[in-house]
C-alpha cells in the first residue's frame, strides 16, 4: 500500500464508556468499556475493515468517528481537524462530509418519511439540489442501490430487509460525503445486491476519492474491499494489517481463530473444514479481564498475558499486533 | 425422505396498498422434513421473509394469504384461528426475525423477554426461568449473560440482539425453527457458535430448521436442501450440493459467481448480476428474471416456465431446461472442482 | 322529617343500627319534628355581632333574639325585653329584660351581656363590618372610631334585668334596629375563651334564641335543635332544623321535589312559571328591595336630567318583571318598595309613581331625548351599562339595552364585570349606567334612604345633595311617625324627579315550602321565623 | 437518581415559590379587596378590618410576612370565614374532595385505559364505534350539564339516587360519574390511539411469535409503550381532581374544597387564595414529578438528567 | 408441486429466440413519488368519515359567515311576549281558522295551523283562586283550567277543546328563549365566536403547545426542566385571577379572550408532547438524521413531531370542546365578547338554569357544539390514520 498518503481519519486513544444504571435508586455507576483505547489511522482513498467479536465495538467507533457519540476520552482528527471535542455548531457543515451507514436499516429510518423524503433529507439539509434536480438526484441514487423509482413514495415497512438497507445507503450517498462509516451495510442483502453495492462503493471511490471504515462480519467481503484491516477485540485492537497480509500471515491468535471460522460456500469443503473453537467464556467490557483481554481464551495464554497489557507493535511494515508471544 | 413437517403449497402473499397488490409471494410450494434443515436463498426483496411470516401467520395489515396452504403436521394452518395458532407459536414454531432492533421490545429487558416464553411453554417458576435465560444467553454466546440478563435491548450491540432474538426462539426447543437471517450481524467465530447450536438442536430433538440468509458459505454449512426465490417465486430447489455444483438456473448461476473469493490473491471485480428486480406491484407474466437473464428468450417474457427435474430432488423453472429449447453454453460458474 | 325514598332495609342490619333506633323512638302518630331547609351557601360566621349575609343572619334569626324581635307583621315586638320605657324626649331607652331570658345552657341573659355584647361590637378590635347599626346610641360612632373609650358609649346595666340606652338623637326606629342581629346578645364567657373561632365553630354554640346550633358540618349542613331554655320554648314545636348548604339552585330545586328537603330559599328563575302553574308549595313572598340602574350623574351625557329621565322612561318594566325576571316583582318606581307600611299606610302607594309608568313611555321618552338635543339617540357619545356576573343581570341588561335601541335608537354596550371589580368601578365611578340594588336591613323607610346620604359611601350617582340629607336626618330624629313619613316623602320627591337614578324592580322572593310545613313566616327582610312551625304530615 | 430527585426537588420549591409570588402580585393587582361589599363599610370599620388583618402595611412586608408564616407551614385565618383558618378550611375540605377524586381517578384508569385498548383491538368495528361515540359525548358534554341532567334523571325522576350530598355510598356515583366524564373520554381517546400505533410494532409481532396470549401481549407489550401519553395526562389530572373541583361540588352540594377555588377568589379571600393556591401548586408538581419518575420506569430508554 | 403444464409442449419456435438487452426493461412505469404529507392527504382523502367531517367543519363555517343573511331575525332582535316558546307547538283547534297554543306559564298564544305564531292573548278575566283563565279567541271563550294536572282548555260550556296536531313552530324553527330571540339565529351566529375559539385553541396548542413541549422534551435536561416549570406555574396560578385582571386591563372582546387562551391554554399539550418526545428522541432514526447533519429543528418538525402526531391529534381534538367551555367561563366572568352576542358555550351555559323548562334552549347551542366535535372527531381520527403509514383502515 501507498503509504505516504494523506492521512483523512486519525484516532488517538479513543475511549467510549457506557454509563450502566444499576437499578432504579442505584448509586454505584458501572461502565460498559465499549471501546477501551483504541488507536488507527485511515488514509484517504483507502477502505480500513473493521472485523472483530460481536459486541466488542465497532460500532461504536465508528460512531465515535462520526460523532454521534460524545467521547469519553481521546482524540478524533478528521482532515487534521480535532473533531473529537468540536461543538455540534461547529460540526455541522463537516458532517457533510462524513457520513454513516447504519447497521440497523429499519430502526434507522423514519417509519413517518416515504423514501423520497428519507433520501431528500440530506439533499435538503444540506441544500444541494431543489425541485426537478432534487428528485433526479433520488432517482439516480435509488438506480444506484439496485430500488427502483416505484419505491420512492413508498414508506420503510414496506420494504424487506435488504431494500431497506439500501435505502440507508442511498442516503448516505446523497450528500457525496468523502468518508463514509458502513456499519455493516451489506449484511443484509443477498449476494448479488452486496456485489452491487460494493461494486459501486468501489467504484465511488475511484471516482470520487472516497474513505471507507467498513465494519462486517462476512471476511471475504471485507478481504475483497478492505485494503487494510483491523481486528477488534473486547474494546481493544488487536491487530491491524493490510488484508493480503491479514488473510495470508495472521499473528494474533483471535485473527486466526477469526479465519479459520470463514464458512466457505461449498458444502464439500464445509463438511470437511475443521473451525478453530474458542473455548472458554466471552468476557464482558463491564469488567474485562486484566491484562490481555483474550488471554482467558487463548490457547497459548502464559502468566504474564494476565498481569501485563501486550503493547501494540509493528511487525512487519505496518502490520500493527498486540501479542506478547509476538515480542 | 423422512416425515413432512411442513408443507407449503402455492402460497400466495399479497400487500393490498393504495397503489396495488404488491404480490409479494406468487405462489410457491416447497416441504420441510422432520429433522432436516432447508436454506431459502434469493433475492432480497424476493419474499423469503413474507413467506416465512405467512407460515407463522404474522403478517400485518395490508398483508394477507391469499392463496394456497400451508399444511404443518398435515394440517393446513390457512384458516386456524388466533387462539389455535397461539399453541403453535413460540412453541412448535419459534422464528427468529430479521430485524433483531425493533423486533425486541425496548420497554423490557432482555431477560424478560426470554423469560416470558421459557414460562409461557415450559412452565417453570421465574427463578428457573431466568436461570435458563441466563443459560440460554450463554449459549448464544453472550459474555456475562448473568449481568446482561438485565440489559435493555437498545443497551445491547447489533448482533447481540441478534443473539438474544436467537435465544428466545431457541429456548423452547421447537419442531421447526424459521431463522430469518440470523447471524448477518455476528462475527464469523459466533456465528459458527450459533450454527452449531441449531445443528445440535437438529440432532438432539429432531428440529426442523428453515434457514434464510445470504450468506451462501452459512447455508452449504447447515442445509441439506435449497430453495432459491426470486420474485416471489421459487427459481430452482434441490439438494445443497446440487446448488453449489450443478445450479440450473442463470439467476443461481448469477448468484454463485457474485460471491467474492477468498482464494484468490489478487482483488478482482465482484459479478453482480445487472438490473434490477421486478416490481412485484405489476409481476410480469413471464419468468421473472427474464429482464436480468443473459439468456432469456421471447417466451421467457410471455409466459412462466414450469419447473424440470433435473434430478431426483433438483428442479428449476427454467425455459432452458425445456426439451425444445435452444441448447445454448451456460456458465457454469460452480467450483465443483475446487478443494482445498 | 325529611322523606327519604331509600328503601326501607331489613332491620337487623347491623350497619343501619342508628337510624332504626330513630325510627323506634318515633311515636307512631306524630310526624318527626324535624325539618330541612336549604339556605345555600355556607353561612360565613354565626357570631351576631360579625354576621352580615342573609344566610347566617338567616339562622341567627332562630338561634339568637335581641331585646326586640321580628313579629309576624314584620314590626318589632318584645323579645329578651318584656317592655321598654322610652324618655319623652326619645332619647333614652330603658328595657325591661324578661327573668326567664335564658341562654341555651340555663344561664339568665342579662342587661350586662348586652352591655358586653355592643361594647364588643363598637370596639374597633373587632371590626364588626355592621358596627355602624350601632351609631344612634350615644358615643358609639366615636368609640368605634377609637376615639373615645367604649365605657363612654351610651348604654348602662342598671341592674341585672335593666338596660339603659341614651341616643345621640332620638332615632324613631330604634325599636326595629334592636331586632336586627348585630344587636343580639353574645355571651362573654363563650367569647373569651375562642374570640376568633367560636363563632364558626364545628360542635354547636350557646345563643338565647328558639333554637340553637347544635352542629355545623362545614359547607353541608347547620344542625339547630330546640333551645329548651328559651323563654317561649312551651310554642316552639320543631325539634330540630336541618340547614342544608345547597348552593346549586337546580339541585335544591331537585332535592325539594325529590323530598330530600322541606323548603328551599332559592329557585331557579326559569322554572318559576313552571311551578306558579304546576305547585302549591310555591310562595312568592315580597322582599324589601330595590333593583335600579344608577346613571353617572357627573359625565356627559347622563349629567343631563332629561337624557336620564329619557333612558328611564324608556324602560318596560312591566316586561322586565313578566318576562325576565318572571318572579313576580313589581316594576318599581320610586327608592322604597311596596310593603313597608309607614305614616298610615303603604309608604310607596302615599309617594306615588313620579310619573313612571309600568310600560314603556316612549314618546315621552323619545321627546325629553330630542329635548336634550340628541333626537334619535343621534349625537350621544357611546353609552354603557355595567353589570356585574350574574344569569339575570346580564338577561335584564340585554332586555333593557333592546328597548333602549328600540324606543330610543341608542345602541347602548353592555359590559360584564365580575362582582368585586364591578364594585371598584362604581366606587372609582369608572361608569355610566351601572347595575346595583340595595335591600332593607329593618323594616323602615328610612334603611332606603340613608344610603343617599353624603358619606355613606353607598352613592355611586355622584350626586348629592344638601337639601336631601337634611331632610332625611331631620326625619330620622322625628318621632312624630307621619311628620317623618311626610320628609321622607318629600327626599324622595328631589331624588326620583330629576331621575338620579332609574328604580328598575321592587324584587320578589320566591320561596317553596313543603305544605305539611305549617306556620312558618318570613319577615319583609327576608329571614324565615321558625319559632311557631310545626310539621303535619 | 438520587442526584435528579434533589435537583428537581429544589426547582419545585423554586416553581412553588413563584406561584406564590406571581399570585400575590396577581391578587392584589385585581381591583377590589376582602372588604369590599355590596354594603360598604364606613371608612373607620374598613381602617379597623384593614388593621386587623395587617392589610394597611405595605405590600413587601405582607409578602415577607406572609412567606415568614408560609415557612412554619401557617396559612393564615380566612378573611371571609372569620375564626376560620386556612390550613382548617383545607382539612375540612380536602378529605371530601380527595375520596371522591380517589373514586373518579380509579373510575377514569379502570374504564378509560380497557375500554381505549378494546377501541383500538376493534378499530373501525362497532365496539369501537360505541366507545368512540360514547367518548365523543363525554368529552362534548360538559360536567355542569351532566351533573345537572344526572340529577333529574336519576334522583328525581327515578329516585334511585339522592340529590345531593354524600351521606351514603350512594351518593358518590353521580358526582364521581359526572366528574370522570371528561377525563374518562380522554384517557380512552389517549389510550386508543397510542395502542394503534403500538400494536403494529415488529416487537409485538415478535411477542405474537413467542406464542403469548393475547392478553399478554396487549397488557404487556402493547400497553406499556403506548402508555406514556396517558401518564403525562393523569399525573396532573390526578392533582386537579383530587384537590376539588368547583363545579361539582356546587351541584351535588359536597363539603369538597374544590369550591374554595373559585369562591376564595370572588370574595377577595387573600389568605384562602393563597393557601389553596399553595396546596394545589405543591400537589401538582409532587404529581408532574411522579410523572417523570414513571416515564423512568416505564421506558428505559429516557434520559431526563444529562 | 409439479405444475407441469400439459400445454408446454407445443411452443412455437420463433418463441426460442434469443432477445437482446434493449427489449428487456421498457415498461418501466413511473410515478410521480410523494411525500410523507402528500401521502397523508392522500388517506386522508380515502378515508370517509374523515371527509363527512372536514365537509360538515365547512358547511358550519359556510353557515357561519352566510347563515344570517337568509334569517329574518337578527341575533339581538327580542320579543318578549314571544319567549321561551318550543320548536315544536302542540296546538288546539278552536274554530276553523283559530288554533290556539298553551305555552309553559301560562301563555295562550293564538297560531295558524301550521305552527306561526300570531299573538299572544291576554286575559280577560284570572281567577287565581280557583286556578282559571278566561280569554277570547275571535269572539270564541277559552278557559284554561290549571287547576290540575294536565291543564284544560276548555270552551265555554266546559268541553275541552280538542287537541289538534304538534307542528313545527314556523316562526322559530329553533323555538325562541327567555328574551324572545330565535334560538336558530343565535346559534348562527354563536357559531362565528366558537368556532374562532375552537380555531384558536387549534393554533396555540398547535403552535405554542406542540413545539413548546417539543423544545422541551427535545432539548431536555436543564432546559426541559426550566421550560416546564414555567408550564407548572402556568398551571397553578389561579386563572381566574389572571382572567380578571385581563378583563380590567383590556376589557371585553375577542381579543383579550384569545390573549387568555393563547397564553394558558396549551400547558396540557405541552406536558403530552414532551413526554412522547423524551421518548422517540431515543430512537435511531433521530440518531440517523443526526449523522446527516440535520439541524436539530428539522429533527424536532420533521422526525419527532410526526411520530407523535397520533397524541397530540388526539389532544387537539378533545382540547376544542374544552375551549369552547373555557370561552363560555371567561364570558361569564366578563372577558368574551358582550351580550347579546353569543357563544354556543354561552348559550348552553344560559340555558342550563331552564333545563327543565325549556330543554330546547340547551339543547340546539348543545347539539351544534356536538355536531361540530363529532366533524373535529371524525376528522381528527382520520388525520392520525392518514398520518400513520402503517396503520389498518
Ligand atoms: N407491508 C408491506 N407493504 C407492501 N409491500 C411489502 C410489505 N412488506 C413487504 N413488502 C414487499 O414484499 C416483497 C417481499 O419482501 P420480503 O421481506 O419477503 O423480502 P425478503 O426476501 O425477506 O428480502 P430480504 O432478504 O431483503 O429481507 C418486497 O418486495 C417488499 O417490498
Ligand atoms: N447505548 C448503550 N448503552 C450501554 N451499552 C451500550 C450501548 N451501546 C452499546 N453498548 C455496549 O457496548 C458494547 C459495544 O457495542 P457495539 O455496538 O459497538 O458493538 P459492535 O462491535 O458493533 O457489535 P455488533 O457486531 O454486534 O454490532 C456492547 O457490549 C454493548 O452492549
Ligand atoms: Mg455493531
Ligand atoms: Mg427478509
Amino acid at each position: 500500500m501507498n503509504n505516504n498518503k494523506e492521512v483523512l481519519i486519525k484516532v488517538e486513544n479513543l475511549k467510549k464508556y457506557f454509563l450502566v444504571k444499576k437499578g432504579f435508586f442505584g448509586k454505584k455507576l458501572t461502565y460498559t468499556k465499549a471501546v477501551d483505547d483504541i488507536s488507527f489511522e485511515i488514509k484517504k482513498g483507502e477502505t480500513f475493515g473493521l472485523v472483530g467479536e460481536s459486541g466488542c465495538g465497532k460500532t461504536t467507533t465508528g460512531r465515535c468517528i462520526v460523532r454521534l457519540y460524545d467521547v469519553t476520552a481521546g482524540n478524533i482528527f478528521f482532515s487534521n481537524q480535532d473533531i473529537g471535542h468540536m461543538k455540534e455548531k461547529r460540526l455541522k457543515p463537516l458532517r457533510k462530509e462524513f457520513q454513516m451507514i447504519f447497521q440497523d436499516p429499519y430502526a434507522s429510518l423514519n417509519s413517518r418519511m416515504t423514501v423520497s423524503d428519507i433520501i431528500g433529507e440530506p439533499i435538503d439539509v444540506h441544500q444541494i439540489a431543489k425541485g426537478k434536480e432534487r428528485q433526479e438526484m433520488i432517482y439516480e441514487l435509488l438506480n444506484k442501490v439496485g430500488l427502483s423509482k416505484d419505491h420512492a413514495s413508498r414508506f420503510p415497512h414496506e420494504f424487506s430487509g435488504g431494500q431497506r438497507q439500501r435505502i440507508g445507503i442511498a442516503r448516505s450517498l446523497a450528500v457525496r460525503p468523502k468518508f463514509i462509516v458502513c456499519d455493516e451495510p451489506i449484511s443484509a442483502l443477498d449476494v448479488s445486491i452486496q456485489a452491487q453495492v460494493v461494486n459501486m462503493l468501489e467504484d465511488l471511490q475511484k471516482d470520487m476519492g472516497l474513505t471507507y471504515l467498513f465494519v462486517a462480519h462476512d471476511l471475504s467481503m471485507v478481504k475483497h474491499i478492505s485494503d487494510r484491516i483491523g481486528v477488534m477485540y473486547l474494546g481493544k485492537m488487536v491487530e491491524i494489517a493490510s488484508s493480503k497480509e491479514l488473510y495470508k500471515k495472521p499473528l494474533h491468535p483471535y485473527t486466526q481463530a477469526l479465519l479459520s471460522a470463514i464458512p466457505i460456500p461449498n458444502p464439500d469443503i464445509t463438511a470437511m473444514r475443521n473451525a478453530e473453537v474458542l473455548e472458554g467464556e466471552v468476557p464482558s467490557p463491564i469488567n474485562p479481564p486484566s491484562g490481555c483481554r483474550f488471554r482467558t481464551r487463548c490457547k497459548y495464554a502464559m502468566e504474564r498475558c494476565k498481569e501485563e497489557e501486550p503493547k501494540f507493535v509493528d511487525k512487519d511494515n505496518g502490520h500493527l499486533v498486540a501479542c506478547h508471544l509476538l515480542e | 425422505m423422512g416425515e413432512k413437517l411442513l408443507e407449503v403449497k402455492n402460497l400466495k402473499t399479497s400487500f393490498f396498498t393504495h397503489l396495488g397488490e404488491v404480490q409479494a409471494v406468487r405462489g410457491i410450494s416447497f416441504h420441510i422434513d422432520k429433522g432436516e434443515a432447508i436454506g431459502i436463498v434469493g433475492e432480497s426483496g424476493s419474499g423469503k421473509s413474507v413467506t416465512s411470516l405467512s407460515v407463522m401467520k404474522l403478517l400485518q395489515y395490508p398483508g394477507k394469504i391469499v392463496g394456497g396452504e400451508i399444511l404443518f403436521k398435515g394440517k393446513d394452518i390457512v384458516n386456524y384461528s388466533n387462539n389455535k395458532m397461539l399453541k403453535i407459536r413460540g412453541n412448535e414454531i419459534a422464528m427468529i426475525f430479521q430485524d433483531p432492533m425493533t423486533s425486541l421490545n425496548p420497554v423490557y429487558t432482555i431477560g424478560n423477554q426470554i423469560m416470558e416464553v421459557i414460562i409461557r411453554h415450559q412452565k417453570l417458576n421465574k427463578k428457573k426461568a431466568r436461570e435458563k435465560a441466563i443459560e440460554m444467553l450463554k449459549m448464544v454466546g453472550i459474555p456475562s449473560p448473568e449481568k446482561r440478563i438485565d440489559n435493555y435491548p437498545h443497551e445491547f450491540s447489533g448482533g447481540m440482539r441478534q443473539r438474544a432474538m436467537i435465544a428466545i426462539a431457541l429456548s423452547c426447543e421447537p419442531d421447526l425453527l424459521i431463522a430469518d437471517e440470523p447471524t448477518t450481524a455476528l462475527d464469523v467465530t459466533i456465528q459458527d457458535q450459533i450454527l452449531k447450536l441449531m445443528k445440535e438442536l437438529k440432532e438432539r430433538i429432531d428440529t426442523s430448521i428453515i434457514l434464510i440468509t445470504h450468506d451462501l458459505g452459512v447455508v452449504a454449512d447447515v442445509c441439506s436442501r435449497i430453495v432459491v426465490m426470486y420474485g416471489g417465486l421459487v427459481m430452482e430447489e434441490g439438494s445443497s450440493r446440487d446448488i453449489f455444483f450443478n445450479p440450473q438456473h442463470p439467476y443461481t448461476m448469477g448468484l454463485l459467481k457474485s460471491i467474492p473469493r477468498l482464494d484468490l490473491e489478487e482483488k478482482k471485480r465482484l459479478i453482480p448480476i445487472p438490473g434490477t428486480p421486478p416490481d412485484l406491484l405489476k409481476p410480469p407474466i413471464g419468468c421473472p428474471f427474464a429482464d436480468r437473464c443473459p439468456y432469456s428468450m421471447k417466451i421467457c417474457k410471455m409466459k412462466l416456465p414450469e419447473f424440470f427435474e433435473v434430478d431426483m430432488g433438483h428442479k428449476a423453472s427454467c425455459w432452458l431446461l425445456h426439451p425444445e429449447s435452444p441448447k445454448m453454453k451456460l456458465s457454469t460458474g460452480v467450483r465443483k472442482e475446487e478443494v482445498k | 322529617g325529611c322523606t327519604n325514598k331509600e328503601e326501607p332495609k331489613p332491620a337487623d342490619e347491623p350497619s343501619d343500627q342508628e337510624e332504626s333506633s330513630e325510627e323506634e323512638a318515633e311515636e307512631p302518630e306524630e310526624s318527626p319534628q324535624v325539618f330541612t331547609y336549604n339556605l345555600g351557601a355556607e353561612p360565613e360566621t354565626l357570631d351576631p355581632g360579625k354576621a352580615t349575609e342573609n344566610i347566617g343572619i338567616n339562622i341567627l334569626g332562630n338561634t339568637s333574639e335581641g331585646l326586640t324581635r321580628v313579629g309576624k307583621d314584620g314590626n318589632p315586638e318584645p323579645g329578651v325585653a318584656e317592655k321598654w320605657d322610652i324618655s319623652e324626649d326619645g332619647k333614652v331607652y330603658t328595657f325591661h329584660l324578661r327573668e326567664n331570658a335564658k341562654w341555651s345552657d340555663g344561664k339568665s341573659v342579662t342587661a350586662n351581656d348586652f352591655v358586653y355584647s355592643w361594647r364588643r361590637v363598637l370596639d374597633p378590635a373587632t371590626a364588626a363590618d355592621y358596627a355602624y347599626f350601632l351609631y344612634p346610641i350615644l358615643n358609639a360612632e366615636a368609640a368605634n372610631n377609637g376615639e373615645v373609650s367604649l365605657e363612654e358609649v351610651g348604654v348602662e346595666a342598671v341592674d341585672e334585668h335593666t338596660l339603659k340606652v341614651t341616643l345621640t338623637d332620638p332615632v324613631n326606629y330604634f325599636l326595629s334596629l334592636c331586632t336586627f342581629v348585630t344587636m343580639q346578645p353574645v355571651r362573654e364567657d363563650v367569647v373569651t375563651a375562642d374570640p376568633e373561632g367560636w363563632g364558626i365553630s364545628d360542635d354547636g354554640m350557646i345563643s338565647n334564641g328558639p333554637f340553637y346550633v347544635k352542629e355545623w358540618t362545614h359547607n353541608e349542613k347547620v344542625i339547630m335543635v330546640k333551645n329548651p331554655e328559651y323563654w317561649d320554648a312551651d310554642k316552639v314545636r320543631l325539634e330540630e332544623v336541618e340547614v342544608t348548604l345547597i348552593n346549586e339552585e337546580s339541585t335544591a330545586l331537585a332535592a325539594f321535589e325529590a323530598g330530600d328537603v322541606d323548603a328551599i330559599d332559592n329557585i331557579p328563575v326559569a322554572e318559576i312559571p313552571r311551578l306558579l302553574s304546576e305547585s302549591d308549595e310555591i310562595f312568592i313572598l315580597p322582599d324589601l328591595s330595590l333593583y335600579y340602574y344608577v346613571f353617572n350623574n357627573n359625565e356627559p351625557p347622563f349629567d343631563n336630567e332629561l337624557v336620564r329621565k329619557a333612558f328611564a322612561l324608556a324602560i318596560d318594566r312591566k316586561a322586565i318583571v313578566d318576562t325576565v325576571t318572571m318572579d313576580s316583582s313589581l316594576p318599581a318606581t320610586g327608592l322604597v318598595p311596596n310593603g313597608i307600611s309607614y305614616g298610615g299606610g303603604d309608604f310607596r302607594e302615599s309617594g306615588g309613581d313620579y310619573g313612571i309608568k309600568p310600560e314603556a313611555q316612549i314618546e315621552e321618552a323619545k321627546k325629553l331625548l330630542e329635548e336634550a338635543g340628541y333626537p334619535n339617540g343621534e349625537g350621544l357619545p357611546p353609552v354603557k351599562l355595567n353589570y356585574n356576573t350574574s344569569e339575570r343581570h346580564k338577561k335584564i341588561a340585554e332586555a333593557i339595552q333592546e328597548m333602549w335601541k328600540k324606543n330610543l335608537g341608542v345602541d347602548v354596550e353592555i359590559v360584564n364585570q365580575e362582582w368585586k371589580v364591578h364594585l371598584s368601578t362604581l366606587e372609582e365611578g369608572n361608569f355610566q349606567i351601572a347595575r346595583i340594588g340595595w335591600g332593607a336591613d329593618y323594616v323602615h323607610p328610612m334603611t332606603f334612604f340613608d344610603m343617599w346620604i353624603e358619606g355613606s359611601g353607598n352613592n355611586y350617582s355622584g350626586f348629592f345633595d344638601a337639601e336631601f340629607d337634611k331632610l332625611v336626618k331631620e326625619a330620622m330624629i322625628t318621632l312624630d311617625e307621619n311628620k317623618a313619613a311626610e320628609l321622607l316623602h318629600q327626599a324622595e320627591d328631589i331624588w326620583m324627579n330629576r331621575m338620579t337614578i332609574s328604580p328598575i324592580y321592587y324584587a320578589s322572593d320566591p320561596e317553596m315550602v313543603k305544605g305539611y310545613v305549617k306556620d312558618w313566616w318570613k319577615s319583609p327582610v327576608g329571614n324565615m321565623f321558625l319559632r311557631d312551625a310545626y310539621i303535619e304530615k | 437518581m438520587g442526584k435528579f430527585l434533589l435537583k428537581r426537588v429544589i426547582a419545585m420549591v423554586i416553581t412553588i415559590f413563584l406561584v406564590i409570588t406571581l399570585t400575590f402580585l396577581l391578587m392584589h393587582s385585581i381591583p377590589g379587596g376582602p372588604f369590599t361589599k355590596e354594603k360598604k363599610v364606613p371608612p373607620a370599620i374598613e381602617e379597623a378590618l384593614n388593621k386587623k388583618y395587617n392589610l394597611d402595611d405595605s405590600l413587601p412586608k405582607q409578602y415577607i410576612d406572609y412567606l415568614k408564616r408560609i415557612a412554619k407551614l401557617d396559612l393564615g385565618p380566612s378573611f371571609q370565614y372569620e375564626g376560620m383558618t386556612v390550613n382548617k378550611l383545607i382539612k375540612d375540605g380536602f378529605p371530601t374532595s380527595a375520596k371522591l377524586g380517589s373514586f373518579t381517578v380509579l373510575l377514569t384508569l379502570a374504564l378509560g385505559i380497557p375500554f381505549g385498548v378494546l377501541s383500538a383491538l376493534k378499530q373501525n368495528k362497532w365496539p369501537d364505534y360505541i366507545v368512540m361515540f360514547l367518548a365523543t359525548l363525554g368529552i362534548t358534554i360538559p360536567a355542569f350539564v351532566l351533573a345537572t341532567v344526572f340529577i333529574y334523571f336519576f334522583a328525581l325522576k327515578l329516585g334511585l339516587l339522592p340529590t345531593f350530598g354524600l351521606d351514603s355510598w350512594k351518593g358518590y356515583i353521580l358526582p364521581v360519574l359526572a366528574l370522570a366524564g371528561y377525563s374518562l373520554s380522554f384517557i380512552t381517546r389517549l389510550t386508543r390511539s397510542s395502542m394503534l400505533e403500538v400494536m403494529q410494532q415488529d416487537y409485538i409481532r415478535t411477542a405474537r411469535a413467542k406464542g403469548l396470549p393475547e392478553r399478554v401481549v396487549i397488557f404487556k407489550h402493547g400497553l406499556r409503550n403506548s402508555i406514556l401519553p396517558v401518564v403525562t395526562y393523569v399525573g396532573p389530572m390526578i392533582a386537579a381532581i383530587l384537590t376539588g373541583s368547583f363545579v361539582i361540588e356546587k351541584i351535588f352540594a359536597l363539603p369538597g374544597m374544590g369550591r374554595h377555588f373559585v369562591q376564595s377568589i370572588t370574595n377577595r379571600d387573600y389568605t384562602t387564595i393563597m393557601g389553596i393556591t399553595i396546596f394545589f401548586a405543591t400537589f401538582l408538581v409532587f404529581m408532574v414529578l411522579i410523572v417523570d419518575i414513571v416515564y423512568l420506569l416505564v421506558d428505559p430508554r429516557i434520559k431526563l438528567d444529562d | 408441486m409439479e405444475n407441469l403444464n400439459s400445454n408446454s409442449k407445443n411452443i412455437p419456435k420463433e418463441l426460442w429466440t434469443k432477445i437482446d438487452d434493449t427489449e428487456k426493461n421498457k415498461e418501466q412505469i413511473s410515478r410521480k413519488s410523494l411525500t410523507y404529507f402528500q401521502d397523508s392527504w392522500r388517506r386522508l382523502k380515502e378515508n370517509k368519515m374523515a371527509m363527512i367531517g372536514l365537509s360538515v367543519v365547512i358547511i358550519l363555517i359556510l353557515i357561519a359567515l352566510f347563515g344570517p343573511m337568509f334569517s329574518p331575525y337578527e341575533y339581538s332582535d327580542q320579543n318578549l311576549s314571544y319567549s321561551s316558546l318550543t320548536p315544536r307547538l302542540d296546538i288546539y283547534k278552536v274554530s276553523d281558522d283559530s288554533y290556539i297554543h298553551l305555552a309553559n306559564g301560562l301563555r295562550l298564544y293564538r297560531v295558524t295551523e301550521s305552527g306561526k305564531i300570531i299573538e299572544l292573548l291576554s286575559a280577560t278575566e284570572q281567577n287565581l283562586i280557583e286556578k282559571k283563565i278566561t280569554y277570547d279567541v275571535k269572539g270564541k271563550t277559552v278557559l284554561l283550567d290549571f287547576e290540575n294536572q294536565p291543564f284544560k282548555l276548555l270552551d265555554g260550556n266546559g268541553n275541552e277543546y280538542s287537541y289538534h296536531d304538534r307542528v313545527w313552530n314556523k316562526t322559530y324553527l329553533f323555538g325562541s328563549d327567555d328574551l324572545g330571540r330565535d334560538i336558530l339565529v343565535r346559534v348562527i351566529y354563536g357559531a362565528r365566536i366558537s368556532l374562532l375559539i375552537a380555531f384558536v385553541a387549534t393554533v396555540v396548542n398547535f403552535f405554542i403547545g406542540v413545539l413548546y413541549g417539543g423544545i422541551a422534551g427535545y432539548a431536555g435536561g436543564k432546559l426541559d426542566n426550566f421550560m416546564m416549570r414555567i408550564v407548572d406555574i402556568i398551571s397553578t396560578v389561579p386563572l381566574m385571577l389572571y382572567v380578571i385582571l385581563l378583563m380590567v386591563v383590556l376589557g371585553s372582546g375577542l381579543k383579550p379572550i384569545i390573549i387568555a387562551l393563547g397564553s394558558i391554554y396549551w400547558v396540557g399539550m405541552a406536558r403530552i408532547v414532551r413526554g412522547q418526545i423524551l421518548s422517540l428522541k431515543e430512537q435511531e432514526y433521530v440518531l440517523a438524521a443526526k449523522s446527516i447533519g440535520t439541524r436539530h429543528w428539522r429533527i424536532l418538525t420533521r422526525h419527532l413531531l410526526p411520530n407523535a402526531m397520533g397524541p397530540i391529534i388526539v389532544s387537539m381534538t378533545m382540547m376544542i370542546p374544552r375551549a369552547i367551555f373555557v370561552e363560555a367561563f371567561l364570558s361569564f366572568i366578563g372577558l368574551g365578547v358582550s351580550a347579546p352576542k353569543a357563544s354556543w358555550g354561552t348559550l348552553a351555559n344560559d340555558a342550563l338554569g331552564a333545563l327543565r323548562s325549556y330543554p330546547h334552549q340547551l339543547f340546539f347551542p348543545a347539539l351544534a357544539i356536538c355536531v361540530t366535535m363529532f366533524a373535529f372527531n371524525f376528522l381528527g381520527d382520520g388525520l392520525r390514520d392518514a398520518l400513520d403509514p402503517r396503520l389498518r383502515k
